[in-house]
């Protein structure tokens, strides 16, 4: 009887159970293992690979990437990649504040309404999504530019010269980033604002706390795994983000993204641009890593009866 | 909902309008008549007449169409197994560690690192199969190996929300496996299953460097083409393309979210 | 799928000697019960205690490590839980939120594909049974906890099982509600005639329904017995005090009839078994006395005092260190600050086994 | 008599071969006349498949990753040759085939790209420099006006491309467009740098995307290409596109034969169409370009030979370099871009 066990009312093995667990997720695992995980791990090898003279890869072991990826290039040290790296992060980190920022307010007022209304409105944040990002950028630069309502305004205000466009500036790089990033941060936040336990809300209101102190422990505590897989959902694209930038931002400064697409495209230099990827692959897990850390220690606990 | 602050409203209108105001000057520009730049040159249609006879935005919107449903599929019925599979079996904690870091994996890995991949895996499996040629069928299996990921994630998180109690009061009523699986779990999984595939779906039809790279000569797919005017200057055409891109998706979700309704007034007396 | 016995052998339900253990955690210890068929057998303990645990091993979501289950002389470990003649009512009700009442209903008729008609009938009738007709067509999350509640014993009873198993299905519905559902719950099963074993943590529920309470404590049964039995004759320490806030005493014994506890010597109806151990003496059974009695009298300081409608509750001070509780008699007023006698009748005084 | 049978069939199935089995050119969008596909279908029996890409690095990448047996003919610019041809993407030419070759101008055969045109022959060439509005700026056209914030007139862009924009850097500093020496390279990415942080600078930009600029008028001056430039004056008459006084960079793209070329005589046959008098002067004729076919000069258009955008005047043309393929230091000019679009 030991090594039998009881699963869902039906006593089975353990042996028993891996076998059909193995079998479902054969499939998925299989698929992925050959097009995926294999491939990833060709390339993460790759990354300790040398370019050959015209492109290509010579296959003799070397550090040379990774020093490379820390600073030292053919100028001696430089901190041309630790920069790129710093903007990416702090790029990405202003984006998500931002898109929090407006996707919390948003999540309330969807879960505000009538309840049939609410995934109607859920779908108006989700539309822009599936209009190609290359697009929604440009119509950015179009709305933007020096002939239109929005430049006429700043121009009569004083804000930029006769003449002048509204991009590429910073404030248009975010707006492009807001834009693109925004209905990812609010559907995550949407599904825990709404499942909200309003009593404790109150509860904490009841106490004489005040409006910081009820946010922070009534709501913020609540809606902790919305806002940790918001911040995931949005961060993480956003760090490898670089079209917006390019196109809103005048290409004027590299982000971690044109750095890898470089590598592969006009610098030619694979084994880097693999090294570069391979890095933003593991910052990304170990981000992802921590965020869970954080999630698990925060979420309130569904522990199992008994 | 308790009386939300008076702030609520306008910050999320300014959210709504950040979000819609590059669909807007899309729409806009598709009916005028100037072919470069923002100079208002009159009202017009003929962008979407010319869309409509255009055989290379009809061809790359039937491939987009192809991929993204035939990958979605695939998709789909591989990460409901695979969110399944890891769900109802008491995996060992270092396999679910592990199995947690590979499903997002394709999440944090960036596009073109996966382009690459994809790509050299085709290389070599061409060695042996001509299937993988670059065309329709790289570009379907390529897709389909990212989706995956999402269609897992979806359907895990949906799955998680199904307490254990569901299983065991239909084992207590006397349901055997396949009984559960069709009475109770999948019913009760619908929603996540269809959220997880149109996420993938989704994600196939924007998706722009992993196709790049894996498609071939005869599979050009919308982003690809898109990607190609703009980098040439965009024409009018594809903005034509794009509000109805966006018209169409509102008014599949507005019949929707109206048979909804329909349905929700009629039955409950 | 056991059929009742031809002879119309009743189908008594026994447990031997089942152990088990999660991970480190022994919940379960060498537990043996008899359950004669159509008895309301309630496991009464504390959370941890292993009822829970009881109720999924005998419903077959658990398997014990050690012991015997069977039900009518059969074994019923040897089935996996969707063949056992056995139904459970969960404490959240597991309700299916996809499914009309109706269809929840026939969720378990359908399983094993009962013919169409039969199963409109039946459902009709439990629900019938549990006035619940009128949801017939609602979905689960448009109903309040009492009706779940109802729907999810109709759906249990409408199997005919022949135990049914109910996991603190109170819990949560608010005390009115619960007034009344223990009272349905007695109805229901003296109109089915099976067995029911409910686990509660209230004791005043086990006391409402059962006609047989087992305590449980750390995987083992405490006490068994009716519950007259188990409130008025606890054999320890815990279940006098889980059964009803009774007053502990900390007592040394001879071996004569006498007791030495802190404040007095008491008088007891016989000799206590140990020399050192507790006593057990219920609110009510105290008496309160202007002067002092003659058997067993204490001195004690009203400290606090709480009017509960139908008596009067008071916490006495006896020497400065034990609060007593005593009820009294509404129409006895005494005042806070008042010393009065209080008198324990030997034959109230429960001689605790430990 | 049975032997010519079976050779008239032998013979009438590689004919119908041939016309089933499509030229495949991989090039740059609206870089063809459409009309010279019936043209190449009548001659030769072929049908032509053209296929796109927008930016050299994408064709790269794309043979690179298995693509080389899915296109005939490459057109590729000619820095890029000794790459192709080092990676193995592009295969010798059989000369026999290519008779025309007789019509392309001498000083476009036997370039350093590619010495005794081993695997390419030219299409069209070309030049960056400055396209600008001539009511806004004064003095001779120099690199100073983006390069030098001080000396810029009004807004400006850059191009988005590491060795030209870098290059004309270079040049205008007196230095070599194709400097090995990494003080030279490290100073023109210093002066590129600086002309980024300026506040006229609006960015680095796409061909395309600099002449809309311009003819938007939200920049004064833009480095761009000559034929975007082309289009940008057709569109706003009165713009100007001019090489600076420093010098600039000449272009010529390529036509070769992939690797494994599906359909290899059919690229020898549309190599040898394209460099055909006629066709090269219909061809420069449409996209305005200018064509290497020197023999097809007499049938393009005046207006096109006399615009000195497309072809510069002997003058013009004498301070006009081309870019070299710079092997093992490219990894030095890519760390001086990197540190320009760092910092």
């Amino acid at each position: 009887m030991a090594s039998h066990l009881v699963v869902d009312g039906y006593l089975t093995t353990r042996p028993r159970l891996y076998g059909r667990g193995g079998l479902l997720i054969a499939g998925a695992f299989l698929w992925m293992g050959l097009f995926l995980f294999a491939p990833l791990g060709g390339l993460a090898g790759l990354a300790f690979a040398q370019r050959g003279e015209y492109g290509g890869v010579e296959w003799i072991f070397s550090w040379a990437n990774l020093t490379r990826l820390a600073g030292w290039d053919e100028f001696g040290f430089s901190w041309s990649h630790l920069t790129i790296l710093w903007r990416s992060v702090w790029l990405a980190t202003v984006t998500t504040l931002l898109c929090l920022l407006l996707g919390f307010p948003m999540a309330f007022w969807i879960a505000a309404k009538r309840p049939a209304q609410r995934p109607l409105l859920l779908a108006l944040v989700m539309v822009p999504s599936c209009v190609n990002l290359v697009i929604r950028t440009y119509a950015w630069q179009q709305f933007l530019g020096s002939q239109m309502p929005a430049a006429w305004l700043a121009q009569s205000l004083g804000l930029v010269p006769e003449g002048a466009a509204l991009y590429p500036t910073v404030t248009a790089v975010y707006l492009g980033m807001v834009s693109c990033m925004l209905p990812f941060t609010v559907l995550p936040l949407y599904t825990s604002v709404e499942r909200l336990d309003w009593s404790l809300v109150e509860a904490a209101r009841d106490l004489h706390a005040g409006r910081w102190r009820t946010f922070r422990h009534g709501i913020l505590a609540q809606c902790m795994p919305g806002l940790l897989a918001a911040t995931i959902l949005t961060f993480i694209p956003a760090l490898g983000m670089f079209v917006i930038s390019d196109m809103l931002g005048g290409a004027k400064f590299l982000l971690v993204g044109n750095l890898i697409q470089q590598q592969f495209g006009s610098m030619n230099d694979w084994p880097f641009g693999a090294m570069a990827g391979l890095f933003l692959v593991l910052a990304s897990l170990v981000a992802l890593w921590g965020l869970r850390i954080v999630s698990e220690r925060e979420a309130p606990h569904h522990g199992a009866r008994r | 909902m308790r009386n939300l602050p008076r702030w609520i409203s306008p910050v999320s209108w300014i959210g709504l309008a950040i979000l819609y105001i590059p669909l807007l000057a899309v729409g806009i520009l598709s009916f005028n008549a100037t072919r470069y730049g923002q100079q208002w040159g009159g009202f017009t249609t003929a962008w979407y007449a010319m869309m409509a006879t255009n055989d290379a935005i009809l061809a790359a919107a039937w491939n987009s169409l192809l991929v993204g449903v035939a990958s979605t599929v695939i998709a789909t019925v591989l990460g409901t197994l695979l969110a399944l599979g890891l769900h109802r079996t008491p995996w060992p904690r270092w396999f679910r560690r592990g199995s947690d870091l590979a499903i997002n994996l394709p999440v944090v890995t960036p596009d073109i690192i996966l382009a690459i991949a994809l790509v050299g895996a085709f290389a070599v499996l061409r060695e042996w199969w001509a299937v993988f040629k670059p065309g329709l069928v790289t570009l379907i299996v390529a897709h389909a190996t990212f989706q995956i990921s999402f269609v897992t994630l979806v359907v895990s998180s949906r799955l998680a929300t199904i307490g254990r109690d569901q299983v065991e009061a239909a084992r207590d009523l006397y349901a055997n496996t396949g009984q559960i699986w069709l009475r109770v779990l999948l019913p009760q999984l619908m929603p996540g299953i269809i959220a997880g595939a149109l996420l993938a779906f989704t994600i196939s039809l924007d998706d722009f460097v992993v196709s790049f790279f894996v498609s071939g000569p005869d599979a050009t797919t919308l982003p690809l083409l898109i990607y190609a005017s703009v980098r040439r200057g965009v024409t009018p055409e594809i903005h034509a393309l794009s509000t109805i891109i966006v018209a169409g998706t509102m008014l599949a979700i507005i019949a929707v979210a109206w048979m909804q309704a329909r349905r929700d007034a009629k039955p409950t007396e | 799928m056991i059929a009742t016995p031809a002879d119309g052998r009743p189908l008594d339900l026994s447990i031997a000697g089942v152990d088990k253990s999660f991970g480190p955690v022994h919940v379960l210890r060498g537990l043996s019960v008899g359950i004669p068929d159509g008895q309301f057998v309630t496991l009464l303990g504390p959370s941890g205690c292993g009822k829970t645990t009881l109720l999924r091993i005998v419903a077959g979501f658990e398997m014990p490590d050690r012991g015997d289950v069977t039900l009518g002389g059969n074994d019923l470990l040897r089935l996996p839980a969707h063949k056992r003649p056995v139904n459970t009512v969960f404490q959240s009700y597991a309700l299916f939120p996809h499914l009309r009442v109706e269809d929840n209903v026939a969720f378990g008729l359908r399983s094993r594909r009962v013919a169409a008609a039969e199963t409109a009938r039946r459902v009709r009738e439990a629900m019938d049974t549990m006035r619940i007709t009128e949801l017939a067509r609602r979905y689960p999350h448009e109903l309040s906890g009492g009706q779940r509640q109802r729907i999810a014993l109709a759906r249990a009873l409408v199997n005919e099982p022949e135990v049914l198993l109910l996991d603190e299905p109170m819990s949560a519905l608010d005390a009115k509600l619960r007034k009344e559902v223990q009272a349905e719950l007695k109805r229901i099963q003296r109109q089915y005639q099976i067995t029911f074993i409910l686990v509660t943590h209230d004791q005043d529920e086990a006391i409402a329904v059962s006609d047989r309470i087992l305590i449980m404590k750390d995987g083992r049964i405490e006490q068994d017995g009716s519950p007259e039995e188990v409130y008025e004759r606890p054999v320890s320490r815990f279940v006098a005090e889980f059964m009803g806030s009774a007053n502990v005493l900390t007592a040394t014994c001879d071996g004569s009839d006498t007791a030495a506890c802190g404040f007095a010597p008491l008088r007891l109806a016989a000799p206590a078994p140990w020399r050192q151990g507790h006593i057990a003496i219920r609110p009510e059974d105290i008496e309160v006395r202007e002067i002092q009695p003659a058997v067993n009298g204490v001195r004690g300081t009203i400290s606090e005092r709480l009017f509960r409608g139908d008596h009067w509750e008071l916490l006495v001070d006896v020497h400065g260190e034990h609060p007593m509780r005593v009820i009294t008699e509404p129409d006895q007023v005494h005042s806070e600050g008042e010393e009065i006698w209080l008198e324990l009748p030997p034959d109230d005084l429960l001689v605790l086994r430990d | 008599m049975r032997l010519t049978a079976i050779a008239a069939i032998l013979l009438s199935a590689a004919g119908l071969a041939a016309e089933d089995k499509p030229v495949r050119i991989f090039m740059y969008s609206e870089y063809i006349d459409p009309a010279l596909a019936e043209t190449f279908k009548a001659r030769t029996g072929y049908t032509l498949d053209v296929q796109l890409y927008e930016a050299q690095e994408e064709m790269i990448a794309k043979l690179q990753t298995g693509g080389t047996d899915q296109y005939d003919v490459l057109v590729a610019t000619g820095l890029l040759v000794k790459q192709m041809v080092a990676l193995k993407l592009v295969q010798p030419l059989d000369q026999a085939l290519i008779p025309n070759k007789a019509n392309v101008g001498k000083q476009f055969l036997d370039t350093a790209f590619d010495k005794g045109n081993t695997y390419s022959y030219p299409y069209f060439w070309g030049t960056s420099g400055l396209m600008y509005d001539p009511a806004k700026v004064q003095g001779e056209p120099t690199w100073a006006w983006v390069m030098d914030p001080a000396k810029a007139p009004g807004p400006f862009t850059l191009l988005d491309e590491a060795r030209t924009t870098l290059g004309s850097a270079l040049v205008w500093q007196g230095k070599s467009m194709n400097s090995r020496v990494p003080a030279e390279v490290k100073a023109a990415s210093e002066a590129v740098g600086a002309a980024k942080h300026s506040p006229k600078c609006l960015g680095f930009a796409g061909g395309v995307d600099g002449k809309n600029r311009v003819v938007g008028g939200e920049a004064v001056v833009a480095m761009v290409y000559n034929g975007d430039a082309a289009r940008g004056i057709a569109d706003k008459p009165g713009l100007q596109y001019a090489i600076p006084k420093e010098g600039a960079e000449i272009w010529c793209d390529l036509m070769l034969i992939s690797a494994k070329a599906p359909n290899k005589a059919g690229a020898h046959a549309l190599i040898n169409f394209l460099l055909d008098a006629e066709v090269a002067a219909q061809n420069a004729n449409f996209i305005q370009y200018a064509s290497p076919v020197e023999a097809a000069k007499p049938k393009i258009k005046p207006e096109l030979l006399n615009n000195p955008a497309i072809y510069p005047s002997a003058e013009v043309m004498k301070r006009l370099t081309y870019l070299e393929d710079l092997g093992k230091d490219s990894r030095m000019w890519d760390a001086a871009w990197t540190s320009v679009k760092s910092q």
